[in-house]
């Protein structure tokens, strides 16, 4: 293939630049580029690295708090976690991989942010994923659930991290683009944090891990292979992980960092090659020169453009202090891994690329990030849906029947059948495993943990984006704060349609505000993140998806609450108030078939206080159980905190002045369940309640094998649990 | 009637176990081994005694279940 | 107690196992890496950790098993020093013939992680002193690979000599009921004929405190320890 | 040089992967399959160009690692 070939307006748009980014190249560099150069230009300015219609509106999250050590801008957020520690966490996406081949698909997904992670110096102790498919009919769903599942637990369960918590939804809106998030959390001395930013002329750059095939090479395949004169197979351009690798790469890298010899280091993940040489340059002001030919490659004559767009797996670069060169390979010697000096630091800001003696692109280093083209997208307003009167909605069912489906449909239904497929018990700290709020992962021998929560209510963000966002951050504080965590920092993944079309393009604006006023308001900043556009399935856009990843400290995890019900004559307690919302909620359109109304409202005041007030009876070891209400409300939490602790309840009442259906069903936000041991105790935290401003109400007791509500027939334990259980296995196995 | 389907990874397609199996045989000191890569067989017992009627119930077997079309490709041989 | 916990690449589980040993006997396991071609003087117990050792590729231990070390784990073996082999250790020390039979894929072909009760079949060896004959635990399980398979003479003398150690059951006992992976006779871990060699695929070591699961598996360490402070 | 070593199950070994495959595909409906059972193959590469001395060194690698004798058999194809 040559390099010099002339480009052409097909060329250009293959690599899916528009003609006036073309033209903006042509005018930084004064002349036609390489076909490298192109690709270099291609991979740096796609949505995916440059941001270009998403930068402008990220810019309103709020990104700093005492404890943020590093904001978004690196491979993954810090906080400082107390103790002279820090927490290192960052989501990203692997949606459009993952549906054309699952297994490979979620397994890099996975491998790639455990790379960002410990690219910043941390051990990786927990990850969670966000999951979402279309509609359990759809013909493909079954076997993309199965792979996504079998390949995240295949690199998780390998690599020797603890997979504790996540979440799996299904809407037709997704039956032909997936979203597969996943979210890697680590820990790092707080002192001892690796960066990005290369530093010193003259610097030895390295190449460390797997070596370079032709993995990966995305759309821009097509264009090369146009110029290949062996015709040869159609490559695949799924990327295959290797969990082994990276388990190696890991400990290689820990090694290593403890030496002293790494300046800066970086992880190739999508653009492998050159958006980590490029990003460690321009951060550090410095030129880098590449010799391609030193790249330890798997397969015989790749290309300049190949390797500089690879995507293989498992592979980073790093920045040495010079003279610790041998050091460095002997390390990795012994870990079975590549290493090669394939470049250098240089005081031109030139990012200069060599193969065979020749200059293949030779481009200036800190335009190819800063004059990255930055879009200002027209965008439109959803429009506003009406409340939905809960009295104007006739059940069409028995609410205790209503319960038993919601609770086995696939939404609510038991995701065992997943987690039990994820190695959540590796490294003995997990002190919450999958199934409650947030997981919690104990920070060695203790007593300090970490809480860790991933969530986001599609539906409520495609009814109003705005509410929709804010409710994504409220629920993950909520969660936090329901196993007895102090929310710290968020991570986001917005995943969304298309851009170019104003109203996706709205949903994507609201949204990022709706996530920057419920950081603001509860001092939950967002650390790090990732963007996932043209998301769409038949030309229709997903349902707008930002995903939360939340993360709280936990002072002693010895002090913490989970949801299961304890024991017998307990008294539950329901904190906040209910107002029976309807519109948006699951019981709508499960029951109902009915997506409709205005979401829940998100009084971000009540959500702080409320929370606030559920800490301190946790703290204080008055909660013998915990959990918040959202979507199902307060029927589902009664009867996932039921099946949770084998124990039924008797509730003798509940919010007045409502319709029953809209009572249980309801979906207000800021409100918690809690038991408490005995009657005196109930009385005392009703008291505590009233004078704190907060609303609470007794709803009855804990007791029996059965949940009975006022006026509805008994629920068995037996039923609600064959109805949740049986769901999910049945499915997969094909028999429903 | 019985056939075997073998199933091999696509060209340049990453092959870690092959690549860990490469790696061990070197250690052990057997030199002259360059590259390793792995597949897999399905060794089939079929009811049918027509060939042509086999080969595409095997097709769809492959293809349905046996290879992962995305990385692999496989072939069909009937052994009588 | 002088314990020696090797590592391959791959595992994985040494730490766990590093953490039960300390808090049983006080004493910190030495990290031994698999190129090695000598355990420590005086090394009491020798433990393969759990893990992927090879990323698992070609057979879940194969590779490992292959490794250096493991002729002086098989000397060790030899001489009647202990060795404790979890889960790939489990596979490691059936690879290299220590133990007898294969562990292939789970029945359910999926990988399993979950609590799982096991029934302690004996309790008069070095490993399970501290538990009772008979007596139900309640530990962790973590593969994808731990169906034991082993032909009806290897499976008769393993029966006849009295060399399973543990079985998969319910929490009431029953053996057949709790069977998770398709194991033969629901055999969860088994002895070398002189009982000195233990491979089990379940994970004691994750079970050691009451906050993180509970402590049904501090039995088997306190056994270890107590065995060597009696020798 | 290339060579394939192949790798399959002796008799009477229960496989349940081939068990759960044969499983698969009936209940895909691919009526006409009795039983599956899987094995690996290894398609090496040999900086040799003796065929004896290829024979050798393949046998080493089966019997050292790629095949378990307990439970498997192997198979040296030299396919030059
Ligand atoms: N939605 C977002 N919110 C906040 N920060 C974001 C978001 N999306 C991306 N970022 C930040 O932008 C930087 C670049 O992201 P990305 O390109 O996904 O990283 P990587 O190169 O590691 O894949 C990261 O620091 C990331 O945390
Ligand atoms: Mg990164």
């Amino acid at each position: 293939m040559q390099n010099n070939i002339a480009i052409t307006p097909e060329l250009v748009a293959q690599h899916g630049l528009k003609p006036d980014e073309y033209k903006r190249i042509l005018d930084l560099i004064g002349r036609e580029p390489t076909l490298t150069e192109l690709g270099i230009f291609s991979a740096m300015w796609n949505e995916h690295c440059s941001y270009k219609s998403s930068r402008l509106h990220l810019k309103e999250l709020p990104t700093k708090a005492p404890w943020v050590i590093q904001g978004p801008g690196e491979n993954a957020g810090v906080i400082d976690i107390g103790d002279g520690l820090a927490c290192v966490f960052k989501m990203e996406s692997h949606n459009h991989p993952s549906y054309i081949e699952p297994y490979q698909g979620a397994a890099t997904g996975v491998g790639g942010i455990l790379r960002d992670v410990f690219t910043m110096g941390a051990r990786p102790i927990a990850t969670l994923n966000a999951l979402r498919f279309g509609s359990p009919d759809h013909p493909k769903t079954r076997h993309l659930v199965s792979g996504v599942v079998a390949g995240i637990g295949g690199y998780g369960n390998s690599f020797g991290v603890p997979t504790v918590g996540g979440q799996m939804g299904f809407h037709t809106r997704y039956d032909g683009n997936i979203l597969v998030n996943a979210m890697a959390v680590g820990i790092a001395k707080a002192d001892e944090i690796f960066y990005a930013k290369a530093t010193g002329v003259g610097n030895p750059i390295v190449y460390l891990g797997s070596k370079t095939g032709r993995d990966g090479i995305h759309g821009a395949t097509m264009a090369s292979a146009a110029f290949d004169d062996a015709a040869e197979e159609k490559r695949p351009t799924v990327q295959v992980g290797d969990p082994f690798a990276e388990k190696l790469l890991l400990e290689a890298c820990r090694e290593l960092m403890q030496t002293g010899a790494v300046i800066a280091i970086q992880d190739m993940g999508a653009a492998g090659l050159t958006s980590s040489a490029v990003e460690m340059g321009a951060k550090g002001d410095l030129g880098i020169e590449l010799d391609l030919d030193k790249v330890p490659c798997r397969e015989t004559g790749m290309t300049a453009y190949e390797m500089m767009l690879s995507e293989s797996q498992e592979r980073m670069l790093m920045v040495l202090q010079p003279g610790k060169e041998k050091e460095a390979e002997a390390i990795f010697i012994k870990w079975g891994l590549d290493f090669a000096i394939i470049g250098k630091t240089t005081d031109t800001l030139r990012f200069v690329i060599k193969q065979h003696g020749e200059v293949m692109a030779d481009l200036p280093i800190k335009e190819l990030g800063d004059q990255a083209p930055l879009y200002d997208r027209p965008f439109v307003e959803t429009p506003k849906r009406p409340a939905i009167d809960p009295k104007s909605v006739t059940p069409l069912m028995g609410n205790a029947n209503a319960i038993v489906k919601l609770m086995g449909s696939p939404d609510f239904a038991s995701k065992r059948w997943v987690w039990e497929q994820y190695d959540h018990l590796i490294l003995g700290n997990t002190v919450q495993s999958p199934g409650g709020d947030a997981a919690v992962v104990r920070l060695g021998d203790g007593p300090r943990g970490l809480a860790l929560t991933s969530d986001v209510t599609p539906r409520y963000c495609e009814a109003d984006p705005f509410e929709g966002g804010k409710q994504a951050v409220a629920e993950a504080y909520r969660n936090i704060i329901a196993v007895g965590g102090t929310p710290r920092a968020i991570t986001d993944n917005l995943n969304f349609g298309n851009p170019e079309r104003p109203d996706y393009m709205g949903q994507l604006v609201y949204c990022i505000r709706g996530l920057g006023d419920a950081c603001k308001a509860l001092d939950f900043p967002v650390v790090s993140g990732n963007v996932s556009l043209y998301n769409e399935t038949n030309g229709r856009g997903i349902l707008p998806t930002p995903t939360v990843g939340g993360v709280g400290v936990v002072d002693d995890v010895s002090k913490t609450a989970t949801l299961a019900f304890k024991a017998a004559g307990e008294f539950i307690l329901l904190i906040g108030e209910t107002k029976g919302w309807l519109g948006s909620s699951a019981w709508l359109a499960t029951i109902a078939g009915r997506e409709e109304g205005a979401p829940p409202p998100v009084d971000l005041e009540a959500e702080k206080k409320h929370g606030a007030f559920i800490s301190s009876l946790i703290q204080d070891g008055h909660a013998t159980s915990c959990h918040d209400l959202s979507d199902g409300g307060l029927a589902i939490a009664l009867a996932e905190m039921a099946l949770a602790g084998n124990m039924g309840a008797k509730i003798d009442k509940l919010p007045e002045g409502l319709p029953n259906h809209a009572a249980l069903f309801g979906e207000d936000q800021a409100r918690y369940l809690v038991t408490v041991k005995d009657q005196a105790m109930a009385a005392i935290i009703l008291r505590r309640a009233s004078s704190a401003g907060v609303p609470a109400l007794m709803l009855g007791k804990t007791g029996g094998q059965e949940l009975t509500l006022p006026g509805e027939s008994p629920i068995s334990l037996e039923r609600l649990k064959k109805a949740h259980e049986d769901w999910l296995p049945s499915y997969v196995a094909g028999e429903i | 009637m019985k056939a075997r389907v073998t199933v091999t990874l696509k060209n340049g397609v990453l092959d870690p176990q092959g690549k860990a199996i490469e790696g061990a045989l070197k250690s052990f000191g057997l030199e002259g081994i360059e590259s390793v890569r792995q597949g897999k067989i399905f060794d089939i017992e079929l009811n049918s005694s027509d060939p042509a009627e086999a080969e595409t119930l095997l097709k769809a077997a492959a293809e349905k279940l046996l290879a992962n079309m995305v990385v692999e490709n496989y072939r069909i041989e009937i052994l009588g | 107690m002088k314990s020696a916990v090797i590592t391959f690449p791959g595992s994985n589980r040494e730490g766990d196992v590093i953490r039960a040993l300390h808090q049983a006997s006080g004493a910190e396991p030495l990290k031994i890496w698999h190129q090695d071609h000598e355990l420590p003087q005086g090394t009491d117990l020798v433990v393969l950790p759990g893990g992927f050792s090879y990323g698992d590729y070609l057979r879940c231990g194969a590779i490992a098993s292959r490794s250096p070390v493991m002729d002086a784990v098989r000397s060790h073996a030899a001489k009647g020093g202990l060795v404790l082999g979890i889960c790939n250790g489990f596979q490691i020390l059936v690879e290299s013939g220590l133990l007898p039979g294969v562990l292939m894929r789970n029945a359910g072909l999926k990988f399993i992680c979950k609590m799982q009760h096991l029934k302690v079949c004996r309790a008069n060896t070095p490993f399970t002193s501290a538990y009772k004959k008979n007596q139900i635990i309640k530990v962790a399980i973590a593969h994808g690979e731990g169906n034991y398979i082993a032909d009806d003479e290897t499976i008769a003398m393993l029966e006849d000599g009295n060399r399973i150690a543990f079985r998969y059951c319910d929490a009431e006992g029953d053996t057949e009921k709790g069977n998770p992976n398709g194991s033969i006779n629901s055999v969860a871990g088994i002895y070398s004929k002189k009982l000195n060699v233990l491979g089990m695929m379940p994970h004691p070591e994750n079970l050691i405190e009451t906050l993180v699961g509970g402590t049904d598996g501090r039995g088997l360490f306190a056994s270890i320890t107590a065995h060597k402070g009696a020798a």
